[in-house]
C-alpha cells in the first residue's frame, strides 16, 4: 500500500520563496500519502487563493486550484458527488478564516469527510504582506502600512464551535508530527481541521521557525486524550479542548485536541435519505440510454403521476 | 373561447389551494388553464391574488382583463379590483365585510388607498365594499354576498369543529363560488381537493362541506352559467408551476446533484427535487442529491465541483443569488465546466419587487463575469419549453464545456399551467466528448478546441485553476501559450454558432415578411402570440420572433428577420427592453419601437395590442405598459 | 528624442529599487520617464522586468521595443530579452553565469523554454548566456560581462559586511550599468537612493559603493554615450505609480473613507492611502480612514455605509473582488447612494494572469448587477487623467446619487511616471444638492428627479432599503409608485447626458476628418497618441478619439466622429475589443476593424503602428497584436 | 432623558404574521430606546433580508434595511464613518450565521460598538421555512419537505470565539428580560450579541410560545456573573460563558454570559492611528472650501513632497 513520496512530486517548479513553511507542508504531503498510499486517481487536493493555493499544483494527484475563500465549497460539491474520492483542501488563513468564514463554518455543521489544511503564515502572502484573521492586534507584517488593529481569531476555537469532528495543530517544519498528524486527519471519517503554523520567510520577521521552535509542545505527548469516548462526553471535551489548545506568548499546543467518531457524517446523512447514494453517487449516476434519457414518456408519467391528470 | 378570473384574499389564507383545486379540477373536465399567482412579499396578511384563464378550446397562453368572475375572500380583494371586472361578471364576496371601509385594511399599501380613495369619489362612490358593490350591481355585475363566517360556522357546527379551525377552510368558498356560477361538477373538485391533500381525508371531508354549503347560496345570488364543453381533445395534461416543470425536466436530464440557497421565485424548483431525491424508475435511482447550502457562493462552486466529477450539476436562483455566483462563473467559464444556472428573473434592482416577475437581467446575463469566456444564455417562453430546455440546457453545456445560464422569470415561475405530456423520449442526451483519460491524459489538450473530458475520480489525474494555464492545467502565465488557450475558449463561440441549429436558436411565428414583426424572448412569448393572431383575425399581416438563445444570439437570422418586416417592435418585462440592445449590438440592427413594462406584472394581451397598434399608426418610440394591481 | 530600456531579474530581488532610482534620478536631471512593472503572481524568483523610456524632450507616453539597454541581474533576463534589444544596444549581464544555460534556469516556464531552444537552434547559438552574448556581440551589442559576485564580495570586504548582506545590493548592479553607460550624475542617483531609504543611510551607503565599484568596469566594457540634455523644462515634477496618483487623487477629493481587501493590482492604492491617514494641511484633517475587511463583499457594502452618513467613500479593487461586489453595487444603485469603486482591471477570465494588464471588463462594469438602474463608468488615460478622474468620479457620484466605477488598468497602476504637479486647486467639488432635512424629511422626495440629500446622523431620520420603496424609504409593492420611482431613477442618465460637457467625456485629438481614426479608452492613450503623430508625420490624415466617460456613453458625439472618419479602428487590451461593441450598442455604429492584445502586456507603440498601417492598406477585420515577453 | 415608547414607532403596517415573536422584540425595542431616550436621528437600525429584516421599517429612528447577509458590514461603515450614532443591528439566523458568518466574525474580531440583535427562529421565515442554521438535526419546519441533514450552530459559542465582548440570550416573549438585555448590550461599548429567542407561528410548530416559556432560565437569576473583572480573567471566563450558555432540551439559559469592557474598541483603535477621528469622524470631516479642494497645488506639494522632485 505505501508508495514512494517522490511518485507524488509534479515536475512544477515550486515558486515558494526560500524558506517558506510551505516547503514544509508539501513535503509532508507527499509522505503522507505515500504511507497513506493514496491512489492519486481517487485523490483531489483543492485550494483557495495564495502561496499555499498554489500547492496542488506540486502534488500529483487530481487538483483543483480554486477561489480565494472558496475551496471548501467546491471540495464540498466534489466530495458529495463522488464519496470515494479522498479530498483534502488547503488554505491560507485569509482564506480559510477571513473571506471563507462562512464556508469554513458551514463544513463544520455538515461533518462532511474532508481534511481541511490550514496554512497559517498569519499574513496575506501573495498579496505582499497585510494582515491576515491571525495575526495578534498590534502586530506587524513586512507589508504592512500600520500595526494591525483588529484581533486574530483562532481556528481551532472557531472549529470546535462549528462541529467539526477532528481538530488538529501542527508547525510546517516539524515534519514528523505534521505527516502523522495529515495521516490521522485524512482517515479520520468527517471534517477535519489540521492547521499547520506555517512561518512566511518574507514578510512575518515574528514568528520565525527559531519562534516556533522554542514554544511548540506536543499536548499528545504530555497526556492529552483526544478521543471522544462517548456522544455524551462531546460538549465538554470540546471545551477542555478549546483550553488545551490555548496558545500563549510562551507556549503553543500542538497536537490532535479532539476527535469524534460518533457524528454521523454527510455521507451518511445523505445516504439515509437516499437509498442509492452509496452505491450510485451523483458522479456515477447513469445519464442516459443510447442518447435518450432514462425517463421516457411512459417513466416520465409514471414518475410525475402526482402532476398528472387524466380528462373525463 | 375563454373565461378570465381573479381569486383574490390575504397571503396565507388558502388562495394557493383554491388556485390548485381549481385548475385541476378544469384539468380533469378537460379545460386548458393558465393561473398567475400575484403576491407581495410577505408571509401572512397582505393582498394576494390568482389571475386565471380557462380556456374550452386551447391551452391559454396569455392572461388579460377584464376578468368575468372576481371571488373575494375579503374587503381588500374587493376594493382592490373592482375596476377590473366586466360589466356581467360574477363577483362573490362578504356578506360580512359590507361595511369595511378602506380605511379599515391595514394591510392595503397607502398608495394605493389613496388612489382608491380619489378614484371612488370621482365615481361617487362610497369607501366600504357595500358601496362598491352596489355600483358595481349598478354596472350589470352579478354580485353574491355571502356571510363567510355564518357559513363556516355551519360547517364547524355540522362536522364538531372550531370557529379557529374551520376558519382555515374558508378558501373554499372561492372555490364553491366558481363550482356555482360555472356549474362545475362537485366530484371533479372533490377529487382535486383529494390530490391536494393526499391521505388527509378530514381536510377534503371538510372543505367539501363548506362548499357544498356555499355553492346554492351562491348559485341563488347569480344564476348559473355553464361553461362551455370543452374541444381541446387532450386525454391526459401535466398540471403544473413552471418550477415544477425545470425540476421535472432537469431528471429527465440526468441531475444528479443541485445545490441550492433559498430565494424566491427559484426555491420551490430544489424543493420538488428534494421531494424527488429517492426516486427509482425500473429501479434504478434518477433522483439527484440536493444540498441547501450556506450561500449562493458555496451553491454554485460546489456544483463546479460536482460537475469536475462527472455528475450533471446545477443551481437555481435569481438575480441577488446570481449575482453572487458571478466570480464563480467566471471560474467555470475558464476552467470549460460543464454547469447549468438557472436563473429566474425577479423583479430588480436590489431585492426590488423580490416576489414580482421581470426580464430585467438579459444584459447582466450575458455580460456577467470579469474578463471574457465563452457561456450560453437561453431562455423559454413555457412550461414546455422550460422543461425541454432543462434538458437542453446540460446537453449545450456538456457538449461545449461551458456554463449554461437558463434565464426564466417569475412570471413562468410561478404560474401554474395544463400541457401535454412531454415526448421525453424524444429528447436527446448529448454528454459531449467524454474519456477515461489515464496516463499523460492533458485536461486543456489544444489539439481540440473542445478537449476531451475526463471526469475526476475516473482514474485519470488533472489539474484545474482559475489562473491562466497550460495543457495540463498549470499555471502559466506565458503571452504565446496565453493568446492559445483564450482563442481555444473563445472559439467555442463560433462552434455554437455553427453547430446549434439556427431554428433551436430561435422560432419565427407567422407571416414572412410582416407589417408588423413583434420580438421577444421568455415570457413574452404568451401574449406575442396571442396578440399576433389577434392582429392576423383583424386582416394584418404579423409575425412573432421568439429567442431561446441569447448568447450567442443567432444574429444574422435575427437580422434578416427584422430587417424583412415592416414595423418591428420588441417587447420585454423591463424598462430598457434589453433585448433590442443586444440586437444592437450583436446584429447591427437597432429596433426603436419598444414595449416596456416593469411594474412588475406580467404583460396582458390588451395592452399589449394597444400599443402594438399604435405603432402600426405610425408612432414610434417606447410604450409603457402598466395594467393590473 | 528617448532611450528606451529593460531592466530585470527574480522577482523579491530589487529591481522595484533600481527601477524607483533610476526613475527618480532622472526626474531630477530633467529627464521624462514612463516604466512599465511586468512581474508574475509570485513573491520571489520568477522572472520580472521593468521596460521604460527616457525621454529628453516630452513625458513619455508609451513604450517600445526594441530597446536600447537591457540590464540583467541574471541568465533567465538575459536570455529571455536578447531578441528584444537594438543592434548597439548596451548589455550588462553577469559574467559569472555565462555558463548558465536554459535547462539550469528552473524558474523559466517550459513553454518558454520549449521556444527559446527551438529558435536558438534556429540561430544557430548555444543555450548558455555566454553564446547568446557572443551572438549579440556579433550583432554590434555593447556587451558588458560584470562578474556580479565579485563586485558584490569586494562591496562586503569594505564595509565588512557577510555576503549574505551583500547580496541585497545586486540591483544596484543595474543602476550602475545605467549610470555607467549613459554618464549619469552619481550624485543624482545617490540622492534617490536616500530618498528611498529614508534614515537608513547605511543602505545608501551600501548601494552606493555597488554603484561605485561596478561603473568603472561597466564604462570600461561598453563606453559612454552621455543622454541629450532634457528640453522638458519643467522645474518639478511628480514621480509616481498609478495608484499612487489614485489615492492622491481621492484625498484631493476629501475621500474619508476607504474600506478595501487585499488585491492585484489596487492594494497599493490602499496601502499609500493608510500611510496618509493622520495627515494635515494646515492643522486640519485630510487622510481618510483605511479599513482592511473581510472581503470585497464587506468592503463596499461598508463604504455604502459611511457614504450614508455623509462620507466620500470609496474602495478599490479588481476583477475578482468586483463580481463579489455586484450584488451590492446594485443596492447602492437602487438606494441612490454616491459611492466610489476604484476598478483596476488585470487579465482574466477568473484569477487569470491576476499581475498582468487587460481592459476586458469594460462591459461586465457597464452591465454587472441585477435589474436595472444607473450608475457611470468613467475611465483614466494616463497618470494626470486618474488623479483627476479621481476627483471627478466623487463630484459625478454625488451630484447624480449613484456609484461611480472608475475603470482603469493594471499597466496604469504598476507603471511609474513623471508628470507635472496637478493644479488642484483649480479642480472643484461637487457635493450635489445635500440638506439638513429635518421634520418630514423623504430621502426619496418625487418631486425632484434627484432627491435633496440628507445624511445620517444629521439629525433627519430616514429610511433605506433594497426592496421597491416609497418617497420615505419604505417598503412599498404598488405599481404606480413603481413606475414614477423607476423612470426618476432611469432618468438620471439622460441629466448626465445633458448636464456633463461632452469634452469632459471624450477627447478628441487630430485632424478633424481624418483619413485614420483610432478610438479607444483608458491606457490604450499612450500608444494611440503616439501612432497618430507618427501617422501625421509620415502625412497621414489621423485622430484619435479617446473616450474618459464610457457610460453613459456620449452616443452622438461618438457617432459624429466616427461617421466623419475614413477607416475607424477601436483598439483595446482585450481579446473582444469591447469598446467597439459598446459603441455599436449605443451610438448604433459599428466598427468592425479592431486591435486586440490580450496576452496582459501593454500595447506597444511600433506594433500598433503597423496593426493601423495594415488597416490603412485596406485590411479590415481584427488585428491581435503579441509583442513583449 | 426617557421618552415614550409609541414615540419610537411607525405608522407603517407589521405585516408578520400572527403570533410571530418578532412582535415581541420590536416591542421591547420600542421601551428600550425608551428608556434610554435614544435619539431617532442619532440612531439607526441596520437590517438584514428575511422576516426580521423588515423591523426598522417599524421604528422611527434611521433605518437601513440592507442585504441578506450584510447588515454587519453596512453597519461597520456607518459606524466608523460616524462614531457617535447608536448603532443596532437586527439580522435573522439565517442571515448572520449563514451567508453573513464571515462578517458576524469579522466583527468580533474589530469590537466595534454596534449592537447585533439576532432574530434566532431556526428557519429562513421569508422564503417560506427552510432550515436555518440554528435548527437541529433532524428537525422540519413546515416549509421542509425532508428533515435538516446539516447540524446547528450556536451562536453564542461563535461569537466567544470570536471576539464580542457582550453576549446574550433572551426571548422575544420575555419582554422585561429583553428590554433590559437590549438596554445593556446598547449601553456596552464594544461589539454585542443579543440571541433573541423567537417564535416563527408560521412554520415552527416545535419551538413554540409554550416550548421556550417552560424551558428558559435566567442564569443571572441564578447566580452567573457575566462581568470579566480583569483582562486575565477573559479566557476562562470565555469558557464557563460557553458552558453556561448551553441549552440542552430541557433548559434553555437565558441572561448576559460574558461582558468585557478591557479591550479597546475598533474607534478606540482608529483614535489611535488618526489624532482627528474623535473630533471629526469621516462623516464630518470638511471636503472643500467654497467648491475648491482642501488640498490646492501649494498643499499638494507640501502632502505628497515625497512624490516631488525638483529638477536641476
Ligand atoms: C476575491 C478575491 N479577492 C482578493 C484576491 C487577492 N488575493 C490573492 S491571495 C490573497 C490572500 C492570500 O492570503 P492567505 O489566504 O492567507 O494565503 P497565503 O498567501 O498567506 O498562503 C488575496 C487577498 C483574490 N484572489 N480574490
Ligand atoms: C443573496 C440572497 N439570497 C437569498 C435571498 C432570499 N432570502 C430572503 S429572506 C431569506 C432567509 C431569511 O431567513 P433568516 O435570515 O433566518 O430571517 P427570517 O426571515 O427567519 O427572519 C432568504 C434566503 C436574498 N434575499 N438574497
Ligand atoms: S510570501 Fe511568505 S508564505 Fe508566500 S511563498 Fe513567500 S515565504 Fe511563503
Ligand atoms: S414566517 Fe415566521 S418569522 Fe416570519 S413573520 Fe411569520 S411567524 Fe414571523
Ligand atoms: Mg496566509
Ligand atoms: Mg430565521
Amino acid at each position: 500500500m505505501a508508495r514512494d513520496p517522490m511518485a507524488y512530486r509534479t515536475p512544477v517548479w515550486q515558486d515558494w520563496c526560500p524558506g517558506c513553511g510551505n516547503y514544509g507542508i508539501v513535503a509532508a504531503v507527499y509522505r503522507a500519502f505515500a504511507e497513506l498510499g493514496l491512489d492519486p486517481g481517487r485523490t483531489v487536493i483543492v485550494s483557495g487563493i495564495g502561496c499555499s493555493g498554489k500547492l496542488p499544483h506540486f502534488v500529483a494527484v487530481n487538483g483543483v486550484h480554486t477561489l480565494h475563500g472558496r475551496a471548501i465549497a467546491f471540495a464540498t460539491g466534489i466530495k458529495v458527488a463522488n464519496p470515494e474520492l479522498t479530498v483534502i483542501v488547503h488554505g491560507g488563513d485569509g482564506d480559510l478564516l477571513g473571506i471563507g468564514m462562512a464556508h469554513f463554518v458551514a463544513l463544520g455543521r455538515r461533518n462532511l469527510d474532508i481534511t481541511v489544511v490550514l496554512h497559517n503564515n498569519r499574513v496575506y502572502g501573495l498579496t505582499k504582506g497585510q494582515a491576515s484573521p491571525t495575526l495578534p492586534r498590534g502586530g506587524m507584517s513586512k507589508g504592512m502600512e500600520k500595526p494591525n488593529i483588529q484581533d486574530p481569531v483562532d481556528p481551532v476555537a472557531v472549529a470546535l464551535a462549528s462541529g467539526y469532528t477532528f481538530v488538529a495543530r501542527s508547525y510546517a517544519f516539524n515534519g514528523l508530527h505534521l505527516k502523522e498528524v495529515l495521516k490521522r486527519a485524512i482517515q479520520h471519517r468527517g471534517a477535519a481541521l489540521v492547521e499547520v503554523l506555517q512561518p512566511c520567510a518574507t514578510y512575518d520577521k515574528v514568528h520565525t521557525p527559531a519562534y516556533y521552535r522554542e514554544r511548540v509542545r506536543d499536548v499528545e505527548k504530555e497526556g492529552w486524550d483526544p478521543i471522544v469516548h462517548s456522544p455524551e462526553e462531546a460538549f465538554e471535551k470540546r471545551l477542555k479542548a478549546v483550553s488545551t489548545a490555548l496558545a500563549t506568548e510562551d507556549r503553543i499546543p500542538i497536537g490532535v485536541f479532539y476527535q469524534d467518531t460518533h457524528t454521523p457524517t454527510l455521507e451518511d446523512r445523505i445516504a439515509a435519505r437516499i437509498g442509492a447514494y452509496q452505491a450510485t453517487p451523483p458522479a456515477k449516476k447513469r445519464v442516459d440510454e443510447g442518447g435518450r434519457p432514462l425517463i421516457s414518456k411512459e417513466r416520465f408519467r409514471e414518475l410525475f403521476r402526482d402532476f398528472i391528470i387524466k380528462t373525463r | 373561447m375563454e373565461l378570465r378570473l381573479v381569486l383574490g384574499g390575504p397571503q396565507g389564507a388558502g388562495l394557493e389551494t383554491s388556485m390548485t383545486v381549481l385548475a385541476r379540477a378544469l384539468a380533469r373536465l378537460g379545460y386548458g388553464v393558465l393561473a398567475d399567482r400575484e403576491y407581495f412579499s410577505n408571509i401572512k396578511g397582505r393582498h394576494s391574488y390568482v389571475h386565471m384563464t380557462v380556456s374550452w378550446e386551447r391551452i391559454p397562453r396569455s392572461l388579460d382583463y377584464p376578468v368575468h368572475a372576481l371571488l373575494a375572500m375579503d374587503a381588500e380583494t374587493v376594493l382592490t379590483h373592482f375596476e377590473d371586472i366586466a360589466d356581467d361578471a360574477v363577483l362573490l364576496y362578504d356578506a360580512g365585510a359590507e361595511g369595511v371601509t378602506l380605511t379599515q385594511i391595514p394591510s392595503m399599501e397607502d398608495c394605493l388607498k389613496r388612489r382608491l380613495r380619489e378614484r371612488l369619489r370621482e365615481l361617487g362612490v362610497g369607501e366600504a365594499v357595500g358601496d362598491v358593490v352596489r355600483y358595481l350591481r349598478g354596472r350589470g355585475v352579478r354580485a353574491a354576498g355571502i356571510d363567510y363566517r355564518e357559513v363556516l360556522a355551519g360547517v364547524a357546527r355540522e362536522h364538531g369543529l372550531l370557529p379557529s379551525q374551520a376558519s382555515r377552510y374558508l378558501s373554499a368558498i372561492l372555490v364553491a363560488g366558481f363550482v356555482a356560477a360555472y356549474g362545475i361538477s362537485e366530484e371533479a373538485v372533490e377529487e382535486a381537493f383529494r390530490e391536494r391533500f393526499r391521505g388527509r381525508e378530514e381536510l377534503v371531508k371538510h372543505n367539501m362541506a363548506v362548499v357544498r354549503a356555499a355553492a346554492p347560496k351562491i348559485r341563488e345570488a347569480v344564476g348559473v352559467r355553464e361553461l362551455p364543453e370543452p374541444r381541446l381533445g387532450l386525454e391526459e395534461v401535466v398540471v403544473a408551476s413552471g418550477n415544477d416543470a425545470v425540476a421535472m425536466g432537469k431528471l429527465v436530464a440526468g441531475l444528479s446533484y443541485q445545490a441550492y440557497y433559498p430565494i424566491t421565485p427559484a426555491a420551490d424548483e430544489s424543493l420538488l427535487l428534494e421531494r424527488y431525491e429517492d426516486s427509482a424508475v425500473d429501479g434504478e435511482w434518477v433522483g439527484a442529491v440536493v444540498l441547501q447550502t450556506e450561500d449562493e457562493i458555496s451553491a454554485i462552486s460546489s456544483v463546479i465541483g460536482a460537475a469536475l466529477t462527472g455528475a450533471r450539476a446545477a443551481t437555481a436562483t435569481s438575480g441577488p443569488g446570481f449575482s453572487l455566483m458571478v466570480e464563480a462563473l467566471s471560474w467555470a467559464g475558464h476552467n470549460e465546466v460543464p454547469v447549468v444556472i438557472t436563473y429566474y428573473q425577479r423583479g430588480g434592482p436590489s431585492t426590488g419587487l423580490p416576489t414580482r416577475g421581470s426580464q430585467s437581467d438579459l444584459m447582466f446575463a450575458v455580460h456577467a463575469g470579469h474578463g471574457e469566456f465563452p457561456r450560453i444564455v437561453i431562455s423559454s417562453g413555457d412550461h414546455e419549453e422550460a422543461l425541454e430546455d432543462a434538458v437542453w440546457a446540460f446537453n449545450l453545456a456538456e457538449r461545449y464545456q461551458l456554463p449554461v445560464i437558463h434565464l426564466l422569470d417569475k412570471f413562468l415561475a410561478n404560474s401554474l399551467k395544463t400541457f401535454p405530456i412531454p415526448d421525453t423520449g424524444a429528447l436527446s442526451i448529448d454528454r459531449g466528448e467524454v474519456v477515461e483519460g489515464g496516463e499523460g491524459y492533458k485536461r486543456f489538450d489544444l489539439s481540440h478546441t473542445i478537449s476531451p473530458r475526463a471526469f475526476i475520480g475516473g482514474g485519470a489525474v488533472m489539474w484545474y485553476t482559475g489562473d491562466e494555464h497550460d495543457e495540463a492545467g498549470h499555471i502559466c502565465e506565458d503571452p504565446v501559450n496565453r493568446v492559445r488557450m483564450y482563442d481555444k475558449r473563445m472559439a467555442k463561440l463560433g462552434l455554437i454558432e455553427e453547430g446549434v441549429p439556427t431554428n433551436r436558436k430561435l422560432t419565427y411565428y407567422g407571416d414572412p415578411s410582416p407589417d408588423v414583426l413583434l420580438v421577444g424572448w421568455g415570457s413574452v412569448k404568451g401574449p406575442a402570440l396571442d396578440v399576433v393572431e389577434e392582429l392576423m383575425a383583424g386582416g394584418f399581416s404579423a409575425a412573432y420572433l421568439h429567442l431561446r438563445m441569447l448568447h450567442p444570439l443567432p444574429a444574422e437570422a435575427v437580422r434578416q428577420y427584422v430587417s424583412e418586416a415592416g414595423v418591428v417592435v420588441a417587447v420585454e418585462h423591463s424598462y430598457e427592453v434589453q433585448v433590442a440592445d443586444l440586437i444592437a449590438l450583436r446584429a447591427g440592427v437597432r429596433i426603436v419601437n419598444r414595449v416596456a413594462k416593469y411594474t412588475g406584472r406580467p404583460i396582458y394581451r390588451g395592452e399589449l395590442l394597444r400599443a402594438v397598434l399604435r405603432f402600426v399608426k405610425g408612432y414610434t418610440g417606447k410604450e409603457v405598459l402598466t395594467y393590473g394591481a
